[in-house]
């Protein structure tokens, strides 16, 4: 089977992608050499939607690697480049924060040990910050750990702020045909992420 | 004609390879990523008379050469299905192969009732999804006198080539296959997924909500062969062999031993161009081992 | 006391980890290789009343997680047994359960009452082998009033506690084992090999003479896991699970699942290792999850 | 599943194994780089007999690795080195005749296609070299195909020379306790090829 992963960067032609080997899929794919050839179908579903004015990145873990791009894309288009939140369980495993800089983006950190920037949850970051925004973002666009994404989606209602989440499920044909892959839907159906996300607005599905 | 035509029961395919309800949906996504025209036959992810939501995720885990699923059927419904669906269908040259699932006897017969005007070429009957409450003690095909009526209605009521799509969760399924052509099927699929589980060792919970889901895959396939074997033994009509279908060398295994098509499933998620690698691989066989027709390998196994 | 401890009926293992019949023969091979009195118990292969020339080759054929034999009960038979074997083992510091076939419900009897004055801690009651043949219709784990009367002779005879091992070849495994239940078996074991086969595509025959073989190891954990939860379900005595169990985690999908030990079969011809590694495993899993007994755990599944 | 192989020379502390990848383990086992870690079992089972005196190796395909271990015994324990026979599909494909060489074996050399030494079977060699030997070999060890066994069997039978062959078996447990490697034996019972044998005496087995 296939695994998804997500685009970091584009390069001219070349794409980067951050992942961690946490079983052996990845293994195999850190296993494999450099000119050596993959097979990889994509890019697959729908990403963020782009959003002009102020806007906040929270990530969490590797699920930080898909940000990269929006905000390199949010800073071609709109010519403003979004605060980036980054929560980490320790220093060590922090990642990215100088793709971001080079972006030109405020990164701010927090890690579960106090080994870097904030002591604490990412989320308890957020609501910290949310609670003295001058002026609210337009959206906080968000991928990391289900619990980090369900507490976030519950600050920004209320906080009144749009959210959009990056999901992760597991795929079976991750081209939408299957149903494998679904999440509860607001409407009570079920949404595939492969095809349908993996990004959902925050109404729109049930964490 | 290159020799890969073969006969399922009144219907003809120009080849054996087909996919397999439930992954392919209804064609739409893959047919961005390859040719339908070259397919043997698409067969539909069952459809029901309502629209299902399906099971709760996670709906899917990997095992050992495995897959376990648990959809729960979800679908448009017959309704969507006819209208959106399967006029997309219709526009490729291949055989196109409705695959319904009902909750009762009367389900069924208002399916096949239902579509005997529109245009397609044969009716898959499941009547062995694990994955949906059948009768209180079991699947349909667990149950001769229950798979006989069924397809009986279906046959009756749909005027289409009926194929009857088995269980291997049973002791013995040549009851089961006999009672279907009994009913007038002009073809046995088999095998739908095996009754398996996990448990997830984080929360020391099942990974399924029902408990139960359905093993595919290669780690099913020497199963899978023996049921085909034991179903062709039992049965005049064709049998449709799937389980664990990978590449050329599975496909043959699965024909020699007496499947007069094949079908992929979870194979296209792996690739999807594996049902063309198959075609391509069986005509290569053929001109390799100087044979004209791919039926005459039907089974051919010889002890 | 470590906590690895428990009760199979009226049989305390030292832990939970056995290795499985056919897999180990009678424990002189893999003594060179493993300290057997680390093991929860031994089960011998299945002996029967005259010794069994067995199957012809080949006996063997991987398959994407897994392995197919068709060993056809090649063993001494129960006079050498007697005589050679069983006074090794009992050198060894580790409960010795002896695994019996018959081709007749009076070979059981025979078999039984022979071993009845021999010294050894349980009898495991093979009434599943997918290899031989045991009655017209299939096997005697497949018929519930044969399976009832073979276990209550086998209780009546032995006078030993006795273990039903079934088939998972079945279309609902857990009418069985309430018979054996009823029959006086303390435990159940679950599950002996699947049906299933392979073709040699180079001569166009099947692999096997039999053309049925047994499929084990991982590519029917999920199944065999399954099984383990409906035997469960059906029955007040221990279930003693296995199938395709390789490691630790393995292990304890069968324990949390509902299965008071386990057997580890093919995973002894990957490493002989892997059930030594699983007892530490368990030990360290104890400790890591400030658990005292391992017994806890059975059945701790929740939904 | 662990892979059957045969020692092919031992140095010193190190051990040579000379293998053809035909499928998945003997891929997987090509990958293994230098210094990287492998689990063996072994040796297992029993070799050949040792013979003073005449003795000829017949090998064919992989089959030849077995034998030049046995050369070099041959030599050590007897000072007299044997006459080597190998077989192979072409001249490409033929493996070791420098190794024996080496030993001080007198090796011929026989090409399905004629591409080196002599044209056909290496059993039709050997039926042409019995046929006229001086002296009869005290024993012919043989390696290889099942085909070629089977008829250089037969020939020993017909010029009354003792045989010892190698066979091979798809294998369990290795050991001896799983009867999965069986050959039938000439009492009618069933040989284990790992503990048994591998190297049976013709006499022994019915192949
Ligand atoms: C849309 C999407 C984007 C992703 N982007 C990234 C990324 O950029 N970087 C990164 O490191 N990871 C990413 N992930 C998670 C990544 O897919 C999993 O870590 C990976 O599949 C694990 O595979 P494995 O074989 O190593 O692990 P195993 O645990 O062996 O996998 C077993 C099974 O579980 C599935 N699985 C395991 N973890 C996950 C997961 N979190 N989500 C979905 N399926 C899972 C695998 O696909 C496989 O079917 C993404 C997931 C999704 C759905
Ligand atoms: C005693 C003995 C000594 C051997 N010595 C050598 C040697 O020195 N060099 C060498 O190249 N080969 C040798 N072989 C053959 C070697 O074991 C097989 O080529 C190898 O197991 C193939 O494994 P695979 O995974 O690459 O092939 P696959 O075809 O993927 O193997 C699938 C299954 O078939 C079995 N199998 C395939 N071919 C054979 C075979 N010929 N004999 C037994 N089982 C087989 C495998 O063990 C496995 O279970 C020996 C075999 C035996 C029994
Ligand atoms: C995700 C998924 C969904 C499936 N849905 C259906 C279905 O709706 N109807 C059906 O008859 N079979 C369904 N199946 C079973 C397949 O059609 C096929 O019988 C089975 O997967 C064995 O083949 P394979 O091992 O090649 O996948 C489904 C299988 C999978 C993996
Ligand atoms: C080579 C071999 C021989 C076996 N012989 C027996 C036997 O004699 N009696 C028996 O009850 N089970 C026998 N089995 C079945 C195993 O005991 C076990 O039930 C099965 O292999 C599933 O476990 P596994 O997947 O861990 O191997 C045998 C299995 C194998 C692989
Ligand atoms: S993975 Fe198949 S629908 Fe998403
Ligand atoms: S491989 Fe088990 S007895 Fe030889």
């Amino acid at each position: 089977m296939r695994r998804p992963l997500s685009i970091h960067l584009v390069k001219g032609s070349h794409l980067e992608i951050i992942y961690k080997v946490v079983g052996r899929g990845t293994e195999k794919l850190a296993q494999v050499k450099v000119q050596e050839k993959i097979d990889v179908i994509g890019p697959l579903g729908h990403g963020y939607a782009l959003t002009a004015g102020k806007t906040i990145l929270v990530g969490g873990g590797t699920g930080i690697a898909s940000l990269a791009f929006l905000a390199a894309t949010l800073k071609n288009k709109y010519n403003q480049v979004p605060i980036v939140l980054i929560g980490a369980r320790n220093k060590d495993e922090l990642l990215c924060s100088e793709a971001f800089e080079k972006i030109g983006c405020t990164v701010k950190v927090a890690t579960d040990d106090g080994s870097q920037g904030f002591h604490g949850l990412v989320t308890e970051l957020f609501r910290e910050m949310a609670a003295i925004f001058s002026t609210h973002p337009n959206m906080v666009y968000a991928c990391g750990p289900l619990p980090m994404l369900r507490e976030l989606v519950r600050l920004c209602r209320h906080f009144r702020i749009p959210c959009e989440v990056s999901l992760e499920e597991h795929m079976g044909c991750g081209v939408g045909a299957c149903m494998g892959c679904v999440v509860k839907g607001t409407k009570g159906e079920y949404l595939r992420v492969c095809k349908d996300g993996p990004v959902f607005n925050a109404n729109e599905v049930v964490l | 004609m290159d020799g890969l035509s073969v006969k399922i029961g009144s219907l003809i395919l120009k080849n054996p390879v087909m996919v397999a309800s439930g992954t392919f949906g209804y064609g739409e996504e893959y047919a961005q990523l390859i040719d339908l025209n070259e397919l043997g036959a698409i067969i539909t992810k069952s459809i029901t008379v309502k629209p299902r939501l399906g099971n709760p995720q996670p709906r899917l885990w990997e095992t050992q050469g495995g897959l376990l699923n648990s959809i729960g059927l979800q679908n448009v419904g017959l309704a969507t299905f006819i209208d959106e669906k399967l006029p997309y269908l219709q526009k490729y040259d291949t055989r196109v192969i409705v695959s319904i699932a009902g909750e009762s006897v009367s389900e069924y017969c208002q399916l096949a009732q239902a579509l005997k005007k529109e245009t397609f070429d044969a009716l898959e009957v499941n009547i062995s999804c694990p994955n949906v409450q059948h009768t209180k003690k079991g699947l349909f095909a667990q149950d001769k006198d229950l798979s006989y009526e069924i397809i009986r209605k279906a046959v009756r009521f749909s005027h289409k080539p009926v194929i009857a799509k088995l269980t291997p969760n049973i002791t013995d399924i040549s009851i089961i296959a006999k009672a279907c052509e009994k009913a007038g099927a002009e073809a046995i699929a088999v095998v739908n997924t095996f009754n398996a589980m996990a448990v997830d060792l984080k929360t020391k919970k099942p990974v399924f909500k029902n408990i139960v889901a359905g093993l595919c895959g290669p780690a099913i396939k020497p199963q899978a062969l023996y049921k085909v074997y034991e179903v062709k033994k039992a049965v005049k009509i064709p049998v449709i062999g799937m389980g664990g279908i990978m590449n050329l060398n599975d496909a043959l295994e699965f024909i020699i031993t007496g499947a007069s098509a094949i079908a992929v499933g979870v194979g296209n998620f792996v690739d999807p161009k594996i049902p063309l690698n198959i075609i391509n691989g069986l005509r290569h066989y053929l001109k390799d081992n100087k044979l004209a027709q791919v039926k005459h390998l039907i089974g051919s196994m010889t002890n």
